[in-house]
This record gives C-alpha cells, structure tokens and sequence, in this order.
C-alpha cells in the first residue's frame, strides 16, 4: 500500500497534514506534529502585525463539537520567520496567512516562501475576525484579486481555504480556480454561538466562533463533493477528521490530502493512527494508491 | 464542556482567597480548571481541592483574580476541565512535596493526602491561608518565610535543603514561581533526585489545541502541566523564556 | 412561572412547537405530539402535488445529529386537508409548505387556511430538494416577492423558515421583514453528505442531506442572535434542541418560540421535560415570563 | 448509525432467502434492522436469528429483495438499527408463538428460545426455510399449509384453534399477513387471549421520526414493530388502510 499522495506538484508522504491554528503558534509545535506522522503541517494563520486575539474565554469543547473564537492571535509575520525556519528544517510546512487586501495578502505570502513555506495557505474563511477571514473569503471577485495577487508574488503553489457559510462556495471555488489557484482547502469552521443559560449571556469573549470536529464533517464532506464537481484543481479537506474512515470520506469526495485539526485533543497520535488505518482499509479493499480512492464517490 | 457550579464557601486571607464549589468530577492532585463568570476573562486555576467539595485558591494579582475575589457564596462560575495530567504518586517512593508562594494552592491536596510538605512564602501572612490545611496534615510539614516571620528564615531550596538533613526523600513534587522551580530543579539533578513539577504557561484553549502554552514542543495545559525531572532538564525555555499571548518569544527578566 | 409566549398575535401555552417533518405527515401524528404537551405542531411541508420523496436510504442518526434526505414526501394539498383537520381538533397547527413560485406559494398558503390552520410557514430553507426550499430562499429579491405574495393571500399569520446554509442570512431576514412577514423560523438544516468508505459511495439516494440534531445548535442560536440583531419581527429558534438549557439558548439569542424535531427520537415526552426543565430554570434565576428571557444574550 | 457487516452464511429456499453476518450488538425477537447496499433501497427486515451471529431472511417479492438475494459470502451490507421494541416475554405467561407465510422469520428467534410454536403457510414448500428451526426446536412445533401438503390443511387461525383444544395458553405472539393477524386478533379478542402482534408499514426512517409509518397515532418502527392486543384493538387503520411512500392513505384491498 502506497500512502503518498500529491497536491498538484507538491508529493506528500502520507495524505495527513495538520490544519492550521492547532498547536501550530510555534515552530517547535509542528516539528513535534511533523514528527507524529503528519506529511506537512499548515502554520498559524500569521497576519501583519502582531495580535493577541480574542480574550479568553475563547475555546469550549462539548460532545461532538469544539467551539473557538481564538482571533487568530500571531506574533506577526516579522517575528514568525524563526518559528517558520525551524519547522521547516523537520519537514514541509505550509504558511497560513490573513489579510484584508489583496496586496497584503502577496505580501504576507512571499514573506513565508522567503521563510521556507513549500506552499501557502490563504485564510479566506475564519468565521470570526472582523474585516478578515469569510468577510473577504464570500465575494468571488475580491477573492479572483487575492488569488491572482498572490499567485503573481510567489512561486510556490497557493491554495486557498474556504469558508462552508455560504451558499455560494462554488462560485467561490471558480474563481479560485480562475485565478490560477492552486489547491482548494475545505472547510473552515462553522459560524456558530453558544449562550450560557445560567448567565444569559454567552460563552466567548467575542460572542461567535467557529464551529469545528465531528458536527461539520458531514458539512465538509458535502463541501469537497460540491468543488470537486465544479473546480478541477486539486482539493484538500477538512473538518471533523477524528479517524481513517472520516479521512476516507473525505477522499472519496475528491479530496487528494486531508488535513486534521480538533482531533487533536485525542492525542497527537491522532496521524500516526489514520495513517495506519487507512493503509490497512486500501488492502482489504483493494486500493494501490490514495490516488485510485480520490473522488470515488462520484461514480 | 463546562460546568456551572455555584459557590459554596469563600475564605480571605489578605491578597489571597478560596473559592470552594460541590463539582461531581473525579480530579487528581495537580490538575487545573478554567475559571469563568461574566465581566471576567477565563483564567487557569489550580484545584486546591479534589474531594467532594472543589476549591480554588488564587492570589489577586490582577483584573481577572480581583474580579474573581467579588465572587460570594451563591455565584455561579463557569468551570471547565479538569485538564492537565497532575502529579504522579504511587507508593513506591518517599515524597518531599515542595510549594512556594500561591503554588502551596496546588499542592494542598497533596497535603490532604498525608505526604510530607516543605511550605514557602514571602512572609508570615502570605501562609495564612495554608494554616488550616497545616492544621490537618497528617504528613509532617516544615514552613520557611523569606524574612523569617515564620518558620526558618530563607527560601524554599534552602528549606529543602535543611530538611533533607534529618530526612530522607527520593522524589520532590513543586510547584511555585519558576525561579524557584529553576533552582529546585538544579539541586534535584545535582543531587540526583528525581522531581515532579508544576508549570505555568499563558492559557487560552486549556484542552491542548491552541499551542498558545508551549514550553520548546510541550503544551503545558495538555502534557503538562507536572513535568518529571528529565523532561524539564531538556526544556530550552525553561528558567528563560515564555510566550505572550499573542506568540511572540518573552525573556524572563 | 408562566410559560406562555406570543409569536406576534399568535399566544402559544408554552414555548415548544414541533418541528416541521417530525411525526407530522398524518393528523393524527400532530394530533399525538400536540397531546404530548408541544403549544402547537407544524405540518409536514406540502407541495401542490403527491410526492413520495426521495427513495429510502434518506435517513441516518450518528452520535450528535442526524443526516436526512426524504425529499419532502406529502400526499399534495388536495389530500393533506384531512391530516390537518384532525390535527386543527386538537390544538394549533401551522401548516408548512412548499412551492417553486411566489403563486403557487400563495395558493398552498390559502388551502391551509381554508384547512384551519392558525399560521402558514414557508419553506425556504430544505436543502435536498431541487427547484424548492434553500434554491429559493437564498435570493432576497425572490424571498420579498413570495412573501408578499402570501400575505396578499392569508389573513392567518406568515412565518418564514430560513436556511443557515448562508452568508446573507441578514439580508434575507431583511427581505422578509420588508415583504411584511409576520415570523422569521431558524434553521433548516446544513447541507450535508455522508459517503460510505466501504462501499465508496453517499449513503444517502439523493446524495445530499440536511444535518440535524445537536451538531447544528450552535450554527442555529448564531443564526437567532444574527437575526434578532437585524429584524424585529418575532423569531422561533430551532435546530438541535434537546434538552431546556438549549431552548433556553435559543430563547435568550432572541427566540420567542423554539421547535424541537430530531429530538423526537429520544421520545415524544421531549415537550413535557423541555417545558418542566424551563419552570424550574424560571424559579430558581428570578425570570417570570418567557418574554423576560427572549434576547437577553444580547445585553 | 450503520454497521458495515460482511455477509457469512448464505441459505436459498425457493423464493427466500436468508443472509447471516457477525454483528456485535444486543438484539431482542422482534427487532427489526434497516438492510441497504448499493445498487439496492434500503429496506426493513426482521431479525431472524439473534445470538452473536445474526440473520435475517426475506421473501424475494420486488426490485431491493431480489437485490440482496444477489449477495453472497463476504459481501457487504449496511445495517442500521436494531430499530422497533420486539416481543416482550417474561416467563410468567404460558405462551403459543404463531407465525405465518415470511412472518415466520421474525419469530424464529422465539422458537429458539424454546416456546411453542405454530407454523401456517400456503404450501410445503414455504415452509422449507423453517425447517432447520424446527428440527432444532425445544418447544413443540405445529404446522399448517393452506393446500394441506404439510401438517394441518388450514390456515394460521384454524391452527390455532385446533392447537387450543389440546393445550392451553394464556398468550399469543404472532407476526404474518395483515389479514391473518387481522382474524388472530379477533380471535384472541373473542376468547379473552392476550396477544402481541408485529405488525408492518411503508418505512423511510425506522426510528421513529419521519412518520411515514403511522398506524392510527403509532409509529410502527418505534412505537412497534409488536403491539399488544389493546393498543391493535384501538386502532381504527387496522386490517383497514396503509399509507403510501407519500403519506396518501390507500385501502386494503
Ligand atoms: C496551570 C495553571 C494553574 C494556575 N493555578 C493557579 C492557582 O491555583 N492560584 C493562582 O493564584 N494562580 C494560578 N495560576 C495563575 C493564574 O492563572 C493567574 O494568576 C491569573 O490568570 C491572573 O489573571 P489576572 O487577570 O488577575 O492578572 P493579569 O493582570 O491578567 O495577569 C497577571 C499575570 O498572570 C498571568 N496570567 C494572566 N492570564 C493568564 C492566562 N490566561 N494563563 C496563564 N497565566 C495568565 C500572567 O503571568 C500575567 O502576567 C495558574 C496558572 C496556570 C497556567
Ligand atoms: C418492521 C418490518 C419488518 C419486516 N421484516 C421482514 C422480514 O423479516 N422478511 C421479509 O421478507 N420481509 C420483511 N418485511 C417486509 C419487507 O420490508 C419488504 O418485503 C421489502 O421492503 C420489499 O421490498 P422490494 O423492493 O423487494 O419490493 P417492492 O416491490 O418495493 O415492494 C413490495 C412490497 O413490500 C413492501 N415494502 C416495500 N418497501 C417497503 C419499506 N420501505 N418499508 C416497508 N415495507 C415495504 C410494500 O408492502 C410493497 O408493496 C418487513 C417489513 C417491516 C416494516
Ligand atoms: C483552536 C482552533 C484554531 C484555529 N485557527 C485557525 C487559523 O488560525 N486559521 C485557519 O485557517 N483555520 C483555523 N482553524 C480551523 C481549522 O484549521 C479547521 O479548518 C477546522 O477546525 C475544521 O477542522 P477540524 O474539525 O479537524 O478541527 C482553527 C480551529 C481551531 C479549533
Ligand atoms: C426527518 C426530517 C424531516 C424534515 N422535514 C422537514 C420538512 O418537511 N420541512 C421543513 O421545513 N423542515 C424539515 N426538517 C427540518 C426540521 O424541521 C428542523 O428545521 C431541523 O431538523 C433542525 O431541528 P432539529 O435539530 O430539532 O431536528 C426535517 C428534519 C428531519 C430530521
Ligand atoms: S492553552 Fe491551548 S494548547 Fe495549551
Ligand atoms: S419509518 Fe420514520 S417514523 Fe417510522
């Protein structure tokens, strides 16, 4: 069984990458997730300037589902560089950024190629920064200019990740697509709230969050079967991957990678253990290659 | 997911005040919470309880503690957790449990449970708190302030030290303000004695997710926060350096 | 305690209302539930014609929500006069249908009043069904015309159920306010997909579902909160409500009513404990009416 | 939630079927799964055997049965359930288990756990799936074919009523043909017998929430499959009417 996989140009070990705002702040925490089995692992989202996010609280976790309002807090990209070098120097790291404009977007993004990033990722979906994230990720020509912008600042493959609170994602997907896009990321978390009863009120600092784990995986999955038959450009999914049959699901949606984020509370084995998994589901089914399960479910 | 419990008791002692809540959870010596009401952001708490009747003990150092101190009997907080691994005690060693500062709050159920306690502080008063649960220690218990308004006059190494004169241990289990903590481990690696310590980190997630805690590749909420001996000997940050919330790398002094 | 609410002119005994789609394609299903201590029922949606659904597998539960595809199966208007005569002899009923045109949504809408039916809620929202539900409902302009048109046709009140499956929830809202809507009723469920890895293929016939039950609470009180701070006509929140504290959820996000429909599964005395689980909370936080609760979240 | 089962045993009699498969879950007689592969709609069908290997047999009678007839050894299904209540037996009733035509299957697992059993079908060779459980059978065992090529000449009422002379019984449990379970009713009604019944509707969901399945205000899949003799004797559908895929009410014939 043969467990690599490739994003367009970019050949992975295995189809797991970790998504990017978990355990991802520093350089030292994806090397250790690069060392658990994952083929890459996506940065924290890193904006501009420096940003301590959202006060606490920020993050809850109940049965099924995390919510998380964290702001994408990051050091800003200056300051990144050192935590960007020594992932790097374990593995493939891929550099997630946020921005409102478009020439801040190519500005971010060569400032991680500079870094080391063999790919980067475009926040175009986080549910709960004002002015970043879905704001700028739900109107397909603003998102054609970030991509294209982008894509004219760097030479390594651009995916960007989208936002599954819309009803317009393939449209969004197209113009990704359009624009010379690279790779497709799906989903972000879902926008969501929780109130505390007791204190009529609720829980986040910043009232929304992001919905993630087991609840959206059937929206994520949905989400990749929607692109991948409308875009035909590499996708990778995400949301609620906790084991190898989530993994296959979204593979046979027409995902060629998988990234996985909230299992992580499980354990950082969590990689080493859909890895295992799935190679032992592609024997007794008779799957060679992720490539033969991409997209299957189509049929 | 988070409880919400409604306080039950509530003692001052100066600067420093306990909380205590009926939370039906199992929870280990060591472990912490994540504390919350509105008009207050969410801060990590040490239980410094683990009976039937959980409590929290908190020194008021800023704007979250301060308005966690206004809390009475009757309130609802917001707790979730436990998280964190604890200390690790099974019998098999001779434990000398250390704490210094507001890191006695910890180390109270250790206390409860009848190990020996070595107990810190600046001065007389900052004890107050720890006096009813030195009341009730079944292990022995040794106190030293740093002006020596109570007990031995000096500092929590030195404390040790003293003790270790009349007393054999293999294990010291601490927790208190990292300089302490820094000197503890270094006497405990030169003296070849094993140790359990508890770390602090700033907090946000407390579940192990957000990496905003990390010392080198740990995650103080989710594999910490008791670090053995050979764990921290391999920590670059320890003693050094720390993240602030926004990620960016912190000098200690 | 008084549990009693208002949805505009409607009173209702307590907050609780079935589901649209649960236990409600017969009278006396609704019958049942109404005697269960649900205030009132919501009829299955009717079409103008007899439609069997999409064929069976269209349902499956998992731990946390439930994914469904029944493609909106009723025995057309014509027929369903029975089923909602007996229902109205036992208590409120509101009659929910379906259409593709702003008449044929007035014409549905008339024939459940004729039938005695004390609201009419518009499907705008069910994500499975093609030509129906969200495929309208997810155009402001085509949202305004077909509740005009309704309110032109009925003298009962007009709700309007809105799919989360969109950035433009606001606007949406906004559309049915100005057309004159009496309610606004969130959410349908997320679209939604669930592919069998053994078989390599969506479990569901229709390929695409809705996501219902617990997963989806914290998309459907953002949705109320979002709503309530956009319009002022009255809300009814649903969507993954199992217990008291969820309705509680949905009525301090801005709620005056809440329905209840996957949690059916757990029995039908859902309404009893919801509604003894909200006199109990009344007591002990000082609240005396229902109305005291509705959008203190936003405080 | 659905478990993917790998088909283990295979057995053909005529126009029926019966598929076995390991499936580690608690099942009672009378419950009923929901059995679908691709190619193939879902459909509900009885449990025919449920000790740790499961079964369920089937009458080929339309596009999905004749589907799965076309499954063998080590291939897979998608089972959802066990759905419905099953029969409920306590040992404190002396009861005659009767079962008639494919409604057989279902009370199989009856028979193995050793009650009376009393068989009806319209000729012998209807009866051929059943005969492995007769021969394994503890409790007694009667059987009745319409055309006489088997046991008594009648159907499942005449049967019973014959069976009644020589025995007594205080209960019934019976699964068949609406119009066959229709005349049992009446018959245990007209004679002070208690009874259970499982009846059958068109099913989309099975558990209990689409209400596709309504007799009267009863949901078959969750309120039943099995009813007892007061719940039948209220409801008006009855022997009467089903409903149709979309809800339309259509009479027996
Ligand atoms: C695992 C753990 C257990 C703890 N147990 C106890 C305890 O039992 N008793 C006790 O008094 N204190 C304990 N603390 C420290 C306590 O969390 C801080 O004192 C508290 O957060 C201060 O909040 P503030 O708003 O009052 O002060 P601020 O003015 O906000 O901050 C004062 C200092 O507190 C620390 N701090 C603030 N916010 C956080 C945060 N989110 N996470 C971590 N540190 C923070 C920082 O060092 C900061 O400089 C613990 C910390 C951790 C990480
Ligand atoms: C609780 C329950 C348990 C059952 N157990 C058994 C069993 O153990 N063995 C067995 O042979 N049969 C059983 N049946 C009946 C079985 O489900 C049908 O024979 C089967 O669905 C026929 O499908 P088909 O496509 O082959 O035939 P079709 O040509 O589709 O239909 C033939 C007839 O089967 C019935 N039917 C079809 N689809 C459904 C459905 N979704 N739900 C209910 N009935 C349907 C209808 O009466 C229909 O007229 C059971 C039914 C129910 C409700
Ligand atoms: C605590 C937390 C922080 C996150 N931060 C980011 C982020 O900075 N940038 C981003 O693109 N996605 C972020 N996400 C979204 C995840 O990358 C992922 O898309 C989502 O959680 C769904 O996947 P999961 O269910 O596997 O977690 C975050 C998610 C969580 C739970
Ligand atoms: C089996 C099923 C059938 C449904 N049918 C309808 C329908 O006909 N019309 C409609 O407006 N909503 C329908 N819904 C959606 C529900 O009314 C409700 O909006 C949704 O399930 C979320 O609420 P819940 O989590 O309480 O189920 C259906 C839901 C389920 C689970
Ligand atoms: S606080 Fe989030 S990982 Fe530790
Ligand atoms: S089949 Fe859905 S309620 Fe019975």
């Amino acid at each position: 069984m043969d467990l690599r996989t490739s994003v367009g140009s970019l050949v992975l070990d295995n189809p797991c990458i970790l998504a990017s705002g978990i355990m991802d702040e520093t350089g030292e925490g994806m090397a250790r997730i690069l060392r658990s089995g994952a083929a890459a692992a996506v940065s924290k989202s890193v904006g501009t300037n420096p940003n301590p996010g959202h006060a606490n609280p920020n993050f809850i976790e109940e049965e099924g589902f995390c919510l998380n309002a964290m702001g994408l807090p990051n050091p800003g990209i200056e300051e990144y560089a050192g935590e960007m070098r020594t992932a790097a120097a374990c593995g493939k790291v891929i550099g997630s950024v946020y921005a409102s404009s478009p020439e801040e977007f190519a500005d971010l993004a060569g400032r991680m190629e500079d870094y080391g990033a063999c790919a980067v990722e475009l926040n175009l979906s986080c549910p709960h920064a004002a002015g970043f994230g879905m704001e700028v990720g739900t109107d397909p020509l603003m998102v054609k200019r970030i991509v294209s912008a982008v894509k004219d600042a760097v030479s390594i493959p651009v995916w960007s990740k989208l936002t599954p609170n819309t009803h317009i994602l393939k449209d969004i997907g197209k113009a990704v697509e359009d624009a010379g896009g690279d790779a497709i990321v799906a989903i972000n978390t879902l926008r969501a709230m929780k109130i505390i009863p007791e204190f009529g009120r609720p829980f986040l600092s910043n009232r929304f969050g992001g919905l993630s784990g087991s609840a959206v995986r059937p929206v994520g999955v949905r989400a990749v079967y929607d692109l991948y038959s409308t875009v035909s450009i590499p996708i990778i999914g995400v949301g609620g991957i906790c084991g190898y049959r989530d993994a296959l699901e979204y593979i046979m949606a027409g995902a060629c990678a998988v990234q996985i984020g909230t299992a992580v509370l499980s354990g950082t084995d969590i990689f080493r253990k859909v890895n295992g998994g799935l190679t032992d589901f592609m024997r007794e089914y008779g799957y060679p290659t992720i490539g033969e399960m991409v997209g299957v479910a189509h049929e | 997911m988070n409880s919400i419990v409604t306080v039950t008791g509530k003692s001052d002692f100066g600067d420093i005040c306990s909380l205590s809540f009926n939370w039906d959870i199992t929870v280990g010596p060591g472990q912490f919470v994540m504390v919350w009401a509105p008009g207050m952001e969410e801060i990590p708490l040490s239980l410094s309880s683990v009976g039937d009747v959980k409590s929290v003990t908190f020194r008021i150092v800023g704007r979250d503690t301060e308005a966690l101190r206004k809390k009475g009997i009757g309130d609802s907080l917001s707790i979730r957790g436990p998280y964190g691994n604890g200390y690790r005690t099974d019998g098999s060693r001779r434990v000398l449990v250390v704490g210094g500062g507001i890191g006695i709050a910890p180390i109270l159920p250790l206390m409860a449970d009848g190990f020996d306690t070595a107990l810190a502080a600046r001065n007389a008063g900052e004890l107050d708190f720890a006096l009813p649960a030195i009341g009730k220690a079944a292990g022995k218990t040794w106190i030293s302030t740093d002006d020596g308004s109570r007990g031995f006059c000096g500092n929590a190494v030195q404390l040790v030290q003293e003790i270790l004169k009349e007393q054999e241990y293999d294990e010291i289990l601490a927790c208190g303000p990292e300089v302490m903590l820094f000197f503890l481990h270094k006497f405990c690696v030169d003296n070849g004695m094993k140790c359990q310590m508890s770390l602090e980190r700033h907090m946000k997630c407390g579940a192990g997710l957000c990496g905003s805690c990390m010392i080198d590749d740990k995650r103080v909420c989710a594999d910490g926060p008791v670090f053995t001996c050979d764990e921290i000997s391999g920590m670059k940050d320890f003693g050094h350096s720390k993240r602030d919330p926004c990620g960016t790398r912190v000098l200690f002094r």
